[in-house]
């Protein structure tokens, strides 16, 4: 199979990009001034000597660089991510317990942007020279141009507290505990605002991409022959045209998808949405190393596979890539 | 102890009377904890979050009431000897940890002599006067002092000297106890859930030896991260408390002003937080006692308090905040005036070399207070270059003494000997930590009053020696004097009792309960 | 048709920098009519705008003069949005064309690099390098610059791709021009205009990301950034909606220009282009 | 005539504003009559095309009829209203276009594009429209039609491709069919092919067919009448044996004339026999690199070739696309690396030779390239990018820009010229300075690739000529590289056949045009457009 052989070697490729990763931000997390214990021990109140060396001690950062370097590797090659210093907890249960949330955030903006912006994109691109056109384009672009925060500040206001449709921040009703199909309800009535919030700025990325690469596809030589072979303007625009332009979409999307897992940063801290981007800034400010270590393999596997995802897309849209491999 | 109970009983006859003081039980309380603790086992764990959920599921030997006088917790009783150097305490009978284990004097000993010992940097600085912990018999213990320690009694709250399980944690690597995860101790409430991210849940305990308490079902402690969302929270009626720090001060009057919602100051007395400037008395124009005093002088510190303490807390005179004890009071204060400031600079001949300036990386306000500060030294003259830092920075630029101002607010646990001393005292100097003489001021006098002052016995002997090193402080200026922090609670009013003591919510729900 | 008639032409690009010059028009203006310092505490705080002569957009939090902190605003977050869209272009070009130029192993070494920034999550990098060496204006511009060199460089690269090959490029090596002439004088200016137009989207995402940075609390304390102002203002943003309101705008529109002038670019240094867009 | 199946009156289209003239087409008037071809020619710019694109309203943006009418069986296309145009285009007017790769859905297979057309008007069930496609594929003669049928354009070949386009056109079996230059991008011998399978099909359907094109050749080839059109005007019209045996107006007459005629100059004895180029068994292997991660894959474009060239010679290399003709050329520039061989010039090893002593050589040789467009630096004055030679050869800057002037007056464009930028120039002037360029090295070698193929005919020969003077003036000696066998002849002393990277045959002139050796040869000469009418015409 190509495709297994081809999957098999960017998985080879991935691991060596994600043992760089690890050894860079080792070494980059190390610059950072002050270390755990240090705080952890601020953060009391009260320290003294005996109580820093102790958890230095506990935490292994007594030892050489590179012998931590080198316990680091080796753990993770057994999927041992260590410990969270602060959290007191596996970084891998940690990890794995915050991962989710922030997938179906993501995925759902990235579904959603995706999904709306072609679809913006597409209608802005059929009525060019119409009003239509222009405010689609107009109200893409002014999306574009507004910090995602201030958006979420906004949304939070009107929707939240002015208008108290949606809850305003967490995933889920506390205390509610609500099963079954209540539960998935109370989540997707919690991810609406973060989701679209998220999706926003994505969504004017790919309104404005779709156009522009719907209108550079309408100039190809082959819209002019659908166009003599009398085929209606609606099946051209979706049949040729569109499919046509999806190709530089899907390379973007790829790209776009691993950053999203930044993006959520400030709206899982804006919303309270209990995911890894919010985990990775707190675990930043705690110079929790092994936690934020641990969030960074994670994100770039996570920016890896939808490379790889979009790699795969790709040969199943444009048969022409298959040739190559 | 059978006054409020029958009290209550006597309630419960006239049912036909408006139940106004009655304590009605049930209901759950939905509040805030932030930032997120990193973990739940206090004694183990003392930052101030951990102290806030926690002290909810452990007890101290003592409470402390708001006027930081001792009242009986897990001791019903205690004695101490007219020497000050015995303490026996007496343990509440029928005690039990939330595993259904017996709470002994066993107990208590394991507590302080070994698991504080080993993990507890504030214990081991009360225990460094401590000659031997004995228990003589299941429910009596005997601490004995090396020589009379003035404070000693104010040592034994919750979040200080916590009681934790022996049979959970003896002969146990501590840090790595499997139970860790399941606090056990032996308050109102017990420890139900933590979803990380989200809420820590606890339930009430139905074992709980003081009879009808607590009448909450329980406690749920939100996480939400974000300052303005938190407000959110409250607004929309998700939680019911917003502990002190959980909003930023700027929300403060507008969620005090809406309907049902009480705030109150008290519950801290026992910490007051007394926010300083660290002024680095090594190097620098800051080596200069003139420059320290211009800076008093040109900051407007009640402007600091109206505007961004929304008028809340106290402008203190010196070194001993108005709710520690021996506070002088004839001192003259450093009112805000540039003219002086600028005088005092020109006498030393400050030529302009810049200053850097730390503010407290812990949220808006302090932001905001550094940039005031700022506006204000830089009016008189003085150059001054703001580094911000992240809580690492921070901590890592103070125990270096990497700075030439920086902010900071420090708890006073209710005596000097607990909480003033350890910032002037010149064998506190030592790197590695922002909670000690970090300002690197060394005055004999002063060290020989402190130490003098906090073994001295009794009370009169050692309000003279304070009221004498309060002098010399004032003129030295080692530190700047910001203010006395007052640090609001906000809940709504049908919430009753819920600051009960010196420490506030950090063990209020016990006491607390919902009018329906 | 002359290069403005061509970038006049769109009417969106036109807006855009009058936007824009009125925008640096006020970051030159800001110390003549706001000579004070704009964190000089002024009024009373919370002035709603509108309301007293002199504070027409209102005071903050401290009473300090929104206004004033507006316009030396502008100054900051333009000159980081350059000075940041700068060094990437200092980064990203070289590397780019010489990947492109030289392709094989230099190439593939080169883009590995490239592959590996663009791994780790860019917003993520950025605050974990501003925290990493604390916060200020080097710091920001450093952290904005290193996440967003990898486009330059692959835009670069392709650009090289695709006129190394250019007959022109061949005429010249045939001549017996070398290596670096041919990079500087024969492909460098070809590539320019999508250089130019991809700056002028940098600078955009630049001021973008020094205000998330900001938000977070990864500001500069020393300087008055847009960022900053809404940093500081969205803790009040319930009571003072103005405080995060002008200065939000402020981005806005300066984003929203920036990417009008960048599409404008577009459009007149790629006339065909333009056409077919139209 | 009654079997008028089109007919364009007075057509005039207006151009927008700012174009360089007011009209696309004036006053344009011809028909179109069932079971004829009929042809309209002209050169670039000429209009040729766009009489066709009103037809089937697949007018340019801006470009607007303003005047004159346009009959399809008596109705006035330019009346219809979109809808029902769009009912006529593939159902009764079918049209095909000049560039077979970029005229078909990439992301398609080609029976869906075919069967594509039948659902365009609502015809057949989706099985019989792909049974209808496979029979059509049958029809236009592509081999392995089963094959082809699920086949991707990338997958088939120029000449493939443009069946698929005629399959296309010719599905629902239009009364009018439309080609637009549909062989220009083809090989000689598959454009051969497809004008053979056009004449056929339209016999046997008796169909009428307007094609537009430019080369005389084609014309002769098959049109029935003619209609020669310059700067949007129809100059001659008339039939096909009337207008090329007895062209009446001048400029009909100047097209024909520029044609390279068959006759081949015979041999010139300028050359001295010492050989100045000597190739030996050079080899190129081209690899797409594969690395860790894909497998690599290997094109032969070079198998042992071997010839010399003589001082003061013209040798002509000739081949269809992928012969390796024009990595020939490369290699002799060393723009290419050969993977083994010897490259002699004047006895020394150019192929051998790197870094420096390949910079110090290299100006020895010099090329003129095919693109007039691509082959100039959009942003370098015309005279500096004359001068960069020199200078980078150590020439003063001042010195080496006033040459550039006085080579610019060579070519013919004025030392004025030197100012201004390459877009400010035609494309015929562009392969002058392009010249200029490779004169100012003063090289002993020029190699020519495909150096007039992308001009006009008037243009080309004007180009020839003084690429002849040049030689004769400056005694150089010209590797000609071409894939059109008739300017080879007209301008070779001796020409080379290649074919998948080998010499096929060698020879002069006169023996490889006239009296060929190889079938290979032969079959490419006969594949030639026009040539049998020329022929008969001698």
């Amino acid at each position: 199979m190509v495709y297994a052989r081809l999957i098999a070697m960017r998985l080879l490729k991935a691991v060596i990009v994600l043992f760089l990763i690890i050894v860079f931000n080792f070494f980059l997390i190390q610059l950072a001034p002050g270390d755990p214990a240090a705080i952890l021990a601020g953060e009391a109140g009260a320290t003294d000597e005996a109580f820093l060396r102790q958890l230095r001690e506990q935490f292994g950062l007594d030892q050489p660089l590179y012998v931590q370097l080198w316990h680091y590797v080796s753990g993770i090659a057994t999927l041992d991510f260590g410990y969270s210093y602060r959290q007191q907890m596996p970084v891998l249960d940690l990890i794995l317990e915050r991962l989710p949330a922030t997938l179906l955030l993501t995925g759902t903006a990235f579904v959603l942007s995706l999904a709306l912006g072609i679809f913006a994109g597409s209608m802005a691109a059929a009525r060019v020279k119409k009003i239509s056109g222009s405010v689609i384009m107009a109200l893409a672009l002014v999306f574009y141009a507004t910090p995602l925060f201030w958006v979420a500040l906004m949304a939070v206001l009107l929707f939240s507290v002015y208008l108290d449709w949606l809850p305003a921040y967490g995933m889920f009703t506390v205390g509610a505990h609500y099963t079954g199909m209540a539960h998935i309800l109370d989540v997707a009535k919690h991810l609406i605002l973060p989701a679209s919030t998220l999706a926003l700025f994505f969504m004017a990325i790919y309104t404005r991409m779709t156009r522009a690469s719907m209108l550079e596809a309408s100039q190809q030589d082959y819209v002019k022959t659908a166009r003599a072979k009398g085929l209606k303007d609606r099946v051209i625009q979706r049949r040729h045209i569109l499919r046509n332009a999806l190709l530089p979409i899907i390379t973007l999307a790829g790209l776009q998808a691993g950053q999203m897992v930044g993006g959520a940063i400030l709206t899982e801290t804006v919303f309270a949405w209990p995911g890894i981007g919010r985990l990775m800034y707190e675990a930043l400010m705690q110079r929790d190393y092994n936690l934020l270590l641990g969030i960074f393999f994670f994100s770039a596997a996570l920016v890896i596979v939808f490379n790889i995802f979009t790699d795969l897309v790709y040969r199943l849209a444009d048969p022409r890539i298959k040739e190559a491999s | 102890m059978k006054a409020p109970l029958a009290c209550a009983v006597a309630a419960c006859g006239l049912a036909t009377l408006p139940a106004m003081a009655d304590p009605q039980p049930g209901g759950v309380i939905d509040t805030i904890i932030q930032p997120e603790p990193p973990g739940l086992v206090l004694g183990m764990i003392q930052n101030a979050p951990t102290r806030t959920v926690a002290g909810n599921i452990y007890e101290g030997l003592l409470r402390y009431d708001t006027d930081l006088n001792p009242i009986p917790q897990l001791a019903e009783s205690w004695e101490e000897s007219d020497d000050g150097l015995t303490y026996t305490f007496h343990l509440r009978k029928g005690v039990t940890w939330h595993d259904g284990e017996p709470f002994t004097a066993e107990d208590v000993v394991f507590s302080a002599d070994v698991f504080h010992r080993d993990l507890n940097p504030s214990a081991r600085a009360v225990l460094q006067h401590v000659e031997s912990i004995e228990a003589t018999d299941d429910h009596t213990v005997v601490f004995t002092l090396k020589q009379p320690f003035g404070p000693f009694l104010l040592s034994f709250e919750a979040g200080t000297f916590t009681m934790v399980p022996k049979h959970i944690y003896e002969g146990t690597e501590f840090r790595d106890n499997e139970a860790n995860n399941q606090p056990v101790g032996t308050g109102p409430f017990k420890f139900e859930n933590w979803d990380r991210g989200t809420v820590i849940e606890l339930v009430k305990n139905e074992d709980y030896y003081e009879e009808g308490l607590p009448y909450l079902d329980g406690v749920n402690w939100h996480i939400i991260p974000d300052g303005a969302s938190r407000a959110v929270a409250y607004e929309n009626g998700t939680v019911d408390v917003l502990p002190y720090g959980t909003v930023e001060n700027f929300d403060v009057p507008r969620l005090a002003e809406m309907e049902n919602t009480c705030m109150t100051q008290e519950g801290h007395e026992y910490f007051s937080p007394f926010a300083m400037l660290w002024m680095n008395n090594r190097e620098g124009p800051t080596a200069d006692k003139r420059f320290r005093q211009a800076v008093m002088y040109a900051m407007d510190r009640e402007f600091a308090r109206d505007v961004l303490w929304n008028g809340l807390g106290n402008v203190p005179l010196s070194a001993f905040g108005s709710n520690a004890k021996f506070q002088n009071e004839d001192l003259e204060p450093y009112d805000h005036d540039p003219e002086k400031a600028r005088e005092l600079l020109d006498e030393m001949g400050y030529d302009g070399e810049e200053v850097t300036l730390l503010p407290l990386p812990y949220g808006e306000t302090w932001t905001r207070w550094a940039e005031a500060v700022k506006q204000n030294l830089s009016e008189v003259g003085i150059n001054v270059r703001t580094e911000a830092t992240d809580v690492g920075g921070w901590n890592q630029r103070l125990g270096e003494w990497d700075y030439d101002l920086a902010f900071t607010y420090l708890y006073q646990y209710g005596d000097p000997a607990l909480g003033i001393s350890r910032t002037y005292l010149s064998s506190n100097i030592e790197k590695g930590s922002p909670w000690n003489n970090v300002e690197g001021y060394e005055n004999e006098r002063v060290d020989e009053l402190f130490n003098e002052a906090a073994t001295a016995y009794p009370e009169a002997k050692r309000e003279a020696l304070y009221h004498e090193v309060q002098e010399i402080l004032h003129e030295d200026v080692p530190v700047g004097w910001l203010l006395e922090l007052g640090f609001p609670t906000i809940y709504r009013c049908n919430i009753k009792n819920l600051v009960t003591s010196g420490v506030g919510v950090n063990d209020g729900f016990k006491d607390a309960w919902i009018e329906k | 048709m002359s290069f403005f008639a061509r970038f006049a032409q769109n009417r969106g690009a036109l807006i855009g920098l009058i936007i824009l010059a009125l925008i640096i028009a006020m970051a030159i203006l800001a110390p003549l009519l706001f000579p004070e310092s704009p964190w000089r505490m002024v009024q009373r705080p919370f002035l709603p705008p509108f309301e007293v002569d002199g504070f027409v957009l209102g005071t903050d939090t401290m009473g300090r003069n929104v206004a004033a902190g507006l316009m030396h605003g502008a100054w900051v977050s333009l000159l980081i949005g350059l000075v940041s869209t700068s060094v990437a272009l200092i980064i990203g070009v070289p590397l780019g064309a010489v990947a492109g130029y030289y392709g094989g192993l230099v190439d593939d070494a080169l883009m590995r690099f490239t592959e590996f920034f663009q791994t780790i999550p860019n917003f993520a990098l950025a605050i974990v390098l501003v925290a990493i060496m604390q916060p200020s204006v080097t710091s920001i511009v450093l952290a904005i610059a290193i996440v967003s060199w990898p486009p330059v460089a692959r835009l670069v690269r392709a650009e090289f791709m695709s006129l190394r090959n250019r007959e022109y490029v061949e005429a010249a090596r045939l001549v017996g021009q070398g290596n670096t002439t041919i990079i500087l004088k024969q492909i460098l200016p070809n590539t320019l205009s999508p250089i130019i137009v991809l700056a002028s989207l940098m600078v955009a995402t630049a001021i973008l990301l020094e205000s998330a940075l900001s938000f977070l609390g990864l500001g500069d304390p020393n300087v008055m950034s847009w960022g900053y102002m809404i940093g500081a203002a969205r803790t009040v943003i319930r009571q003072a909606w103005w405080l995060s309101f002008f200065p939000g705008m402020a981005i806005l529109l300066t984003v929203l220009a920036l990417n009008l002038v960048g599409e404008g670019l577009d459009d007149a240094l790629n006339p065909k282009l333009a056409r077919e867009r139209q | 005539m009654t079997d008028t199946v089109l007919s364009i009156r007075n057509l005039t289209l207006a151009l927008p504003k700012g174009a360089d003239r007011r009209y696309a087409a004036e006053n344009v008037t011809y028909d179109v009559a069932k079971g004829e071809i009929m042809c309209v020619v002209g050169e670039s710019g000429s209009g040729k095309s766009m009489a066709a694109n009103a037809v089937m309203g697949l007018l340019p943006k801006g470009v607007r009829p303003t005047d004159g009418e346009i009959l399809f069986h008596g109705e006035d296309l330019l009346k219809l209203d979109e809808k029902r145009h769009r009912e006529l285009r593939g159902l009764r007017i079918g049209m095909i276009f000049q560039e077979p790769m970029t005229a078909l859905n990439p992301l398609m297979r080609a029976g869906d594009q075919i069967a594509e057309v039948f659902e365009a008007h609502g015809l057949y069930n989706a099985k019989e429209r792909q049974q209808k496609a496979l029979s059509l594929l049958e029809e236009v003669g592509i081999p392995q039609p089963e094959k082809a049928i699920r086949a991707y354009p990338f997958e088939l070949s120029g000449g493939q491709r443009q069946r698929v386009m005629i399959a296309m056109a010719l599905a629902l079996e239009p009364e009018l069919l439309i080609a637009d230059e549909p062989t220009t991008a083809l090989d000689v011998t598959t454009q051969a092919q497809i004008l053979e399978l056009i004449r056929d099909l339209q016999q046997r359907r008796n169909m009428a067919v307007m094609f537009i094109t430019h080369d005389f050749g084609v014309v002769a080839e098959i049109a029935t009448r003619v209609c020669v059109m310059r700067l949007g005007k129809v100059v001659e019209l008339g039939l096909a044996s009337d207008i090329l045996g007895n062209p009446q107006h001048e400029y009909t007459r100047s097209l024909i004339d520029a044609i390279p005629s068959n006759a081949v100059p015979p041999a010139r004895d300028v050359r001295d026999p010492a050989p100045l180029l000597e190739v030996r068994q050079l080899n190129k292997v081209f690899r797409s690199r594969g690395g860790l991660f894909k497998p690599s894959r290997e094109v032969v474009a070079l198998n042992d070739v071997s010839f010399t060239l003589d001082r003061g010679e013209t040798v002509g290399i000739v081949g269809e696309s992928g012969s390796g003709k024009s990595t020939m050329g490369r290699c002799v520039v060393r723009l290419e690396r050969p993977d083994s061989g010897e490259l002699l010039l004047d006895g020394v090893n150019l192929s051998a030779l790197k870094g420096d002593a390949l910079r110090r050589e290299r100006k020895r040789v010099q090329m003129v390239f095919q693109d007039p467009y691509a082959s100039l630096n959009p942003r370098t004055r015309v005279g500096l990018a004359i001068a960069q030679g020199p200078i980078a050869n150590g020439v003063p800057r001042q010195e080496a820009l006033k040459q550039a002037g006085d080579l610019l007056d060579l070519v013919g464009l004025g030392a004025a010229a030197a100012e201004r930028f390459p877009h400010e120039f035609s494309g015929g002037q562009r392969q002058r300075i392009g010249i200029a360029r490779a004169l100012a090295l003063n090289p002993e070698l020029i190699v020519a690739d495909e150096a007039v193929s992308a001009l006009d005919v008037s243009i080309q020969a004007q180009i020839l000529e003084l690429l002849e003077d040049l030689k004769r003036k400056l005694s150089l000696s010209l590797l000609f590289i071409t894939h059109d066998l008739r300017v080879a002849a007209q301008v070779c002393d001796r020409i080379i056949v290649m074919q998948h990277g080998r010499i096929v045959e060698q020879g002069t002139a006169q023996e490889v045009f006239l009296s060929p050796r190889e079938a290979y040869t032969r079959e490419l000469l006969d594949a030639i457009p026009g040539r049998a009418h020329e022929a008969a015409a001698v």
